[in-house]
């Protein structure tokens, strides 16, 4: 029994891109013949009429992709938000952007006293920031958008509830931001 | 080499170390008597003297020793006095092997999950972009999910001011032992009797830690006696 | 001809993370019994044995991986390495975490006896570990994620053995109190 359709078609799978017949050569350490081969029969499998997912040549080379019998369950599977709990970081960075927006990375970084790229990474990937032009400096600034409202059951932003329940010093005067930079950079240096 | 064969040469006890753990479990050696500093210095002695660290071996080590100062406070610091230091020292080596078996338990715990995820390694989850069409997330289809005040509390913590950093520890300690027996041994000749507190007036921290530490060398030595009649009460401290 | 089966399987090979049956069931508007056909449907093609790619059940749900016998191809094509193996400190860190959760950092150390910052570290950034909330002294717990399940096979938590298993059994236990006394008695009338 032969391995090669096997292990293309476990190739296929995996990349995002479309593969070369050469490329697929090099990575199984098989002659290009035998990968046309493979292909062959990979197709013939593909072809019977019954998979989701289908063998299409295109120009960069072969590769896998849904049948369009399966767009409209697509659709409603993943244009549903992903809501997995927010991490702490995750949370802390939504707070930033939310009560203070338009903020930039760079800012978010210093309240925080940590670099802050993933959680702001997964934050926008999951559609709960966006960005919102540039700061004086040249640096992105994010804002909140819809789908956090949404997500958050607000109506609007001024329905986000007041930080005096929760802040340590509400004695204190001065601006959110000026404090939060202030106790940001002191973490920073902790 | 196994920790266990360590060889010890200690005032009460000469041979490998498994043999005091051994003798130890059987309440043959008075752990009271053992000097456990001198075991780590042995252990020390024998890392430098091998040159190589096998940290298996090391984190075998710290296990028993942390285990068996553990015991050994408790041994010195009795919580009540009329308790029977025998069925503490029972209990107590009961606790030691008990640890170690928790310990042991968990170690195999973790082989099995390497070898696990040794046999999960050889496949492969697909981790490609979703075709444009389908990137779209739809706000239409979003439902509340999180608490609003959950960014209130977020927020409120990052406005805490973090302690400001204590340079205090970097200070070398200038006190020793020696000097602290014999601050100790000059109260006790003077006066007989005085409190603690007495003894580390003014003092810093680190020397009210070297004062404690000397205190329990007198003990030992048996020169001293203290006694406490409640928690965080003031300790008094009485030639013997 | 149904086309549930189809649809399922590019679903599966769309979606980022395993599926449960439920969801499926939502995005494609059927009944959970015909999902579960579907699926059993698929898991009679998918174990034919020449397919490069395999049906899983990990983590709370079912996803498509590739099969082992394409790993050398694929680490070629990708250049990317496989999972790394754990150290036997981030071994036993997870086992904690995993048996225990949720559990304090101060609480695996005193188990292993050492301090574990590092291996506890490593696993937070490799993301088998997350944080989950604090223990009433302050102290951050952790718990163990779904990519854990996944990394290790697991379909959930209750699929690992019970921790008892690993206990010496009393016969180990007695004999290992024996040796040690049995050694001391030679040693101490030599």
């Amino acid at each position: 029994m032969n391995d090669l359709p096997r292990i293309v078609e476990a190739l296929l799978f995996l990349s995002p891109e479309p593969l070369s017949v050469e490329t697929i050569a090099d990575a199984c350490e098989a002659g290009e013949g035998e990968v046309v081969e493979a292909l062959a029969r990979l197709r013939e499998h593909y072809a019977e009429g019954w998979r989701g997912v289908v063998l299409r040549e295109v120009a960069g080379g072969f590769t896998l992709a849904t049948d369009p019998v399966a767009e409209k369950a697509a659709r409603r599977l993943l244009a549903r938000p992903r809501t997995p709990p927010l991490t702490q970081a995750q949370a802390e960075c939504m707070a930033i952007v939310a009560y203070l927006q338009p903020v930039s990375r760079p800012e978010i970084a210093r309240i925080r006293g940590v670099a802050s790229e993933s959680a702001v990474g997964t934050l926008l990937e999951r559609g709960l920031i966006e960005e919102s032009g540039r700061s004086q400096f040249g640096a992105v600034l994010y804002r909140s958008t819809q789908l956090f409202q949404r997500l958050f059951g607000l109506n609007g932003l001024d329905e986000l509830p007041d930080v005096a329940a929760f802040d340590p010093t509400p004695e204190e005067e001065g601006e959110l931001r000026e404090r939060l930079l202030k106790a940001g950079e002191q973490r920073a240096s902790a | 080499m196994a920790v266990l064969s360590l060889d010890l040469d200690l005032e009460v006890f000469q041979g490998p170390f498994d043999l005091l753990l051994t003798l130890v479990l059987k309440e043959e050696v008075d752990l009271l008597e053992v000097d456990l500093a001198d075991v780590v210095l042995a252990y020390v002695e024998h890392l430098e003297g091998s040159g190589e660290l096998d940290l298996e071996a090391t984190t075998e080590f710290l296990v028993l020793i942390a285990a068996l100062l553990e015991l050994k406070s408790r041994l010195i610091l009795p919580r009540e006095e009329d308790e029977e230091i025998d069925l503490d020292r029972a209990e107590a080596a009961d606790e030691l092997l008990a640890r170690m078996l928790e310990y042991a338990r968990y170690r195999r715990a973790a082989t099995f999950l390497r070898e696990r995820i040794e046999a999960e390694s050889g496949f492969r989850y697909r981790s490609a972009p979703l075709p444009e069409e389908l990137r779209r997330v739809s706000v239409d289809l979003a439902e509340k999910s999180y608490e609003p005040v959950t960014l209130a509390k977020a927020l409120g913590g990052l406005l805490r001011m973090p302690e400001p950093i204590s340079l205090h520890h970097v200070a070398m300690p200038t006190v020793s032992v020696e000097q602290r027996l014999g601050h100790l041994r000059a109260l006790l000749s003077g006066r007989g009797r005085f409190t603690f507190d007495e003894a580390v007036e003014g003092a810093d921290r680190v020397t009210v830690a070297v004062t404690l530490f000397a205190l329990l060398e007198l003990y030992k030595k048996g020169e001293a006696t203290w006694e406490q009649s409640e928690s965080f009460g003031p300790i008094v401290v009485n030639a013997r």
